[in-house]
């Protein structure tokens, strides 16, 4: 975990509003697979960093990437960053996915910019014995092009579009629970918007399904360090909050409440 | 190299830079990023006698050169710091102030009585403004400004007592007036003002608790005016914060009269923000041939 | 295109979007960037019965996303604004609101009954926190809220009264209803917050007149939680501003309850600020279906 | 008077702290010598613009010149734009200065960066009959080389700095009256500090000196167009105050208390 300067190598649009951008670092970092970084915008009215997954790192030359959808002020103010401009970050941030050993068959499930996390994983075990099935939501057919990276790696990809331009109609975790019984996951991990991460719960927990699925979590930052206590969510069953950013974002879908 | 040292009521700060209660927790988070040895001083998370939970997510939200948060109290209680925290911060050899806060007087008096010949000094958060039946209450009205800090001051034998201003008020300078009355040591300001922020789309407040406390550089020019009012008015130490970013914004507090600074937001824009506004105090002296930072506070001509 | 005409005490604004007091002059200058009559209305420069001359300079300084002021109350008096000013804000077709000011009750009420069935609007500055013997004084008590509105409506037969609140108080909802309470017809805020910027090298304030008034981006949030505060307080109609930049900022004040807002400080940091606001919220209105402001107005769901 | 974009054509260091940028306007202009314009820093925590002279400009290619020297965080960032970067600017701005076309020798009188409003003038009548006699005054030396451009197109000029470090040591206006028989102008046009510009004036009352003056000045500025009555100054001998952005910058030396 540092803070450094990091140089816009690339910024550029791969899909309708979504942007990958690759980052020169002043140092290396150590990093696993679902950890993030903190990164500044580059404007002196915006205090507040803005956390994207990284989806990977290359130690040889430090540079390390992200894929970001414009949303708000922030994200606005970063798709105008040109190469060569300099922004700040912090990382890497937070503990990230982990597959043990004996974990061979690995489902992701991913909707949205929630794709991007699980872009690590595939990236980070690209040369593994894991066998992966990915199963993909998107709003519709021109953000896919955006995730096709996600192809290359994994060995069966299940696309579904909210309007059913691309794949199937539906949502990627139909999808997974209609693959269930071919994939027979040894892990399941996951990332998207809470109501898609509540339905993979109760479509769980309906099903009796026990295996280990881990979640990547979103909430509003602040020091993205663990120092702050913002970016909290309740630990399940508890009167005890957990620390998105530090004892996150990758949390066992039984710990937390969605 | 000039002197940074500050003595503020016989307590002896390294530099007169200290971390902004809630912003920099414990310590530990922003001690794997840099040795936090090097700083004046830390200001706890605001503790509790009990743990609290906090507000509801989300809890924090964005200005224009502000931030808004709505953290509550969460905290681990006041045993829990006492038990894991302490002794960290402790080897650290920085000065320790521990927030507090509390619904009643009696949690006031209580958590004072807990913490007195602990720690080096106390701060009442008497101005939060994000619990409800707590914060608020205290820190608006002279009067309950100065019953609070009797109570508490009555509960220290050894601890020396900083109370911490509210800026949602009339005249801040008379509730500083009343707090030396009621025995404070110090004070120290400004807490967050109170603020909100509209999501148009879901026609929603942002935060889940509907307003928050505004901090961060945006507000600093109100915070260096009520500091110097407050400088003004009492003649008990006086600790200055609200949007400090630099070397050159804790010197504008300084001239207006403050002993010594906190920061907070700017710890999040730049996660070495303190460092480097301990190193930009230095070379500041040095350019400008003063040898002790104790000769710059007070000397705004006005 | 949805209707972007609104209503407050029978004053019929093309849309609500008004240049607040001090920021725009008597609308010539912008004029020769833009046909202002494109916009809802204008509150003047503050008047007074007799000319003055201002507070000396500078009278501007700057935070992060915020600036300070220190202009006071330099304008060329009333009579010098009925005979030069307003023919050409009449041929503009916009609603005219004056913006005046007194050191006395009397002076109030002097300048409210000269301009009465001459503007369509008269904004009491009760709040202008520059001139030592005048604004200050009236704006922050309930009390002295109540008597200053009264007096001045006592002077109106023709012109609905709008009562301009000062934010550095201890609870703005309960100045707007003494305004409401006095005869105010409407009420508009916030005006600016006290601040302070000092130049570490001359250690001397930036601001001739040592502090100044705070406004600009960075104030937002502060001023909507009060607009929102004053939305939930009074039956009157409402005029939100501080920190409005665009149509989205507007929105916000809109939601929380505003029936128009006024736009200061960014039409120096973008001369076109108005129009475009106009233009964002045509855009927004449309793309959301809705087909009259109006009905935005106060759904903050909270 | 317009509200226009600019995209920054060039953006160099000249002299240590000073930079020459050239932004390309959307339309053209019309543009006086003496003029100004107000113009955004590019970061969303700035919300004044800065006034700078208007050094040149070419209405071929819409493009205007301005000269800046770094002192506060406005300047900082200005100094870090490349090209390309878009800015905004409200211009031209103010009076502008004037020479009649009876007044032939003209006496321009600058110190510090208060000699870039004049270099406009040169600009301006390079192909006239005018005679020009310059007094520049700079704190040492390395500025020198900053107003070169100056000494091409005037028919003397004479320099003074702070420290002695080149040209004379001392004062511009020291210069201009060492100079003051020989040059017998008949319009004086002076820009720079305030203290220069008072120098000037009780120099020219106690020598019983009444050729026009002209002076060109600087106040904090709000709104730059002159509706907010932020930049005035007094009008001499009157309780009236005078708008610098739009009465001036340039005044007689006479009408406004320095
Ligand atoms: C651990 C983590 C990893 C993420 N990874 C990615 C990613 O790889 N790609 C991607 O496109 N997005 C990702 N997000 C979401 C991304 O951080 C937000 O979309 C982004 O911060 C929005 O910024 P903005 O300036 O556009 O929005 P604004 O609304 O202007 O932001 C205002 C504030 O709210 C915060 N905020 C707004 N939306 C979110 C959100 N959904 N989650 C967290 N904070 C938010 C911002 O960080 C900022 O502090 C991730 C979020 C988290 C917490
Ligand atoms: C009509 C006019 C023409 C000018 N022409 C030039 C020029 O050609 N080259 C040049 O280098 N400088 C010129 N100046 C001065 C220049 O505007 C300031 O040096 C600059 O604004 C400083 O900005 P900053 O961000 O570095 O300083 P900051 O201190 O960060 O600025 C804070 C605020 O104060 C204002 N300000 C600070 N100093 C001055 C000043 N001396 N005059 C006016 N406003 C000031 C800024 O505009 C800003 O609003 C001119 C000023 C005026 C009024
Ligand atoms: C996230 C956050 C949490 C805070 N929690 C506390 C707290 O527990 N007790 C307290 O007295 N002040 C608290 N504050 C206020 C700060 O200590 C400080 O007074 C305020 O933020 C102004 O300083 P700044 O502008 O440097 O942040 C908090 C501020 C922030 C941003
Ligand atoms: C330069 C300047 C002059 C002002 N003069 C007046 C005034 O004469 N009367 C008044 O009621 N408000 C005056 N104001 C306050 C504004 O009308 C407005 O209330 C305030 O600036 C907040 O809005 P903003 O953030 O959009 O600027 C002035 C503000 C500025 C910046
Ligand atoms: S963002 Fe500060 S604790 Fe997570
Ligand atoms: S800057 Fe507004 S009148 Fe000159």
């Amino acid at each position: 975990m540092k803070e450094l300067q990091a140089k816009v190598d690339s910024n550029e649009q791969i899909a309708p509003g979504i942007f990958e951008m690759t980052l020169r670092l002043t140092e290396g970092i150590d990093f696993r697979c679902g950890q993030f970084l903190n990164l500044s915008v580059g404007d002196g009215s915006r205090l507040l960093r803005r956390p994207f997954a990284i989806i990977f790192y290359d130690p040889s030359a430090c540079v390390v990437g992200v894929c970001y959808q414009v949303k708000g002020k922030g994200t606005k103010l970063l798709s105008a960053k040109k190469t060569g401009d300099v922004l700040t970050c912090v990382l890497p941030l937070g503990n990230g996915f982990m597959i043990r050993p004996e974990q061979k068959r690995v489902a992701l499930i991913g909707g949205g910019v929630g794709v991007f996390p699980l872009v690590s994983v595939l990236n980070e075990y690209s040369e593994s014995d894991k066998h992966f099935r990915s199963y993909m939501g998107f709003r519709s057919k021109e953000y896919v092009n955006a995730f096709s990276m996600f192809n290359k790696r994994s060995d069966v990809t299940w696309i579904a579009t909210d309007d059913g331009s691309f794949g199937s109609h539906g949502t990627a975790v139909a999808e997974f629970f209609r693959d269930y019984k071919n994939a027979r996951p040894d892990v399941i991990l996951a990332c998207g918007p809470a109501p898609m991460l509540r339905a993979l719960k109760s479509g769980l927990q309906e099903r009796g399904i026990d295996v280990p699925c881990y979640v990547s979590l979103e909430e509003r930052m602040g020091c993205g360090i663990g120092a702050c206590l913002v970016c909290v969510c309740k630990r399940a069953g508890t009167e005890e909050n957990v620390r998105v950013c530090k004892d996150g974002p990758v949390f066992n879908i039984k710990e937390v409440e969605l | 190299m000039a002197n940074l040292k500050v003595d503020l009521c016989g307590v002896e700060f390294k530099n007169p830079v200290i971390a902004a209660s809630g912003t920099f927790g414990f310590g530990k988070e922003f001690n794997e990023i840099y040795d936090i040895s090097c700083l004046g001083g830390i200001s706890t998370k605001g503790l509790t006698l009990e743990p609290r939970l906090g507000n509801p997510t989300p809890r924090i939200a964005e200005g224009d050169s502000v931030i808004l948060n709505s953290v509550g109290l969460q905290n681990p209680g006041v045993e829990a710091f006492l038990r894991e925290d302490l002794a960290f911060l402790r080897e650290k050899e920085i000065a320790i102030i521990a927030n507090v806060a509390g619904r009643t007087l009696d949690d006031y008096a209580g958590i004072c009585a807990r913490l007195d010949g602990l720690v080096d000094m106390i701060e009442l958060n008497i101005s939060c403004p994000n619990v409800k039946c707590g914060g608020m209450a205290f820190g608006i009205r002279p009067d309950s400004v100065l019953e609070v800090t009797r109570v508490s001051k009555e509960a220290l034998l050894h601890t020396p007592l900083l109370v911490k201003l509210s800026p949602n008020v009339e005249n801040i300078a008379e509730n500083a007036r009343a707090a030396e009355k009621g025995g404070a040591d110090a004070v120290s300001l400004i807490n967050t003002l109170t603020g909100m922020v509209i999501d148009i789309e879901r026609r929603k407040p942002l935060l889940a608790n509907v307003t928050g406390g505004v901090s961060g550089a945006g507000i600093r020019p109100i915070a260096v005016r009520m500091v110097w009012e407050v400088c003004k008015a009492v003649h008990i130490p006086v600790i200055g914060m609200g949007g400090i970013t630099c070397a050159e914004d804790a010197l504008q507090f300084m001239m207006a009269g403050a002993a010594a600074v906190q920061v907070g937001t700017a710890n999040f824009t730049d996660t070495l923000a303190m460092p480097k506004i301990i190193d930009g105090l230095n070379r500041w002296l040095d350019a400008h041939g003063i040898a002790d930072i104790n000769e710059v506070c007070g000397t705004l001509q006005a």
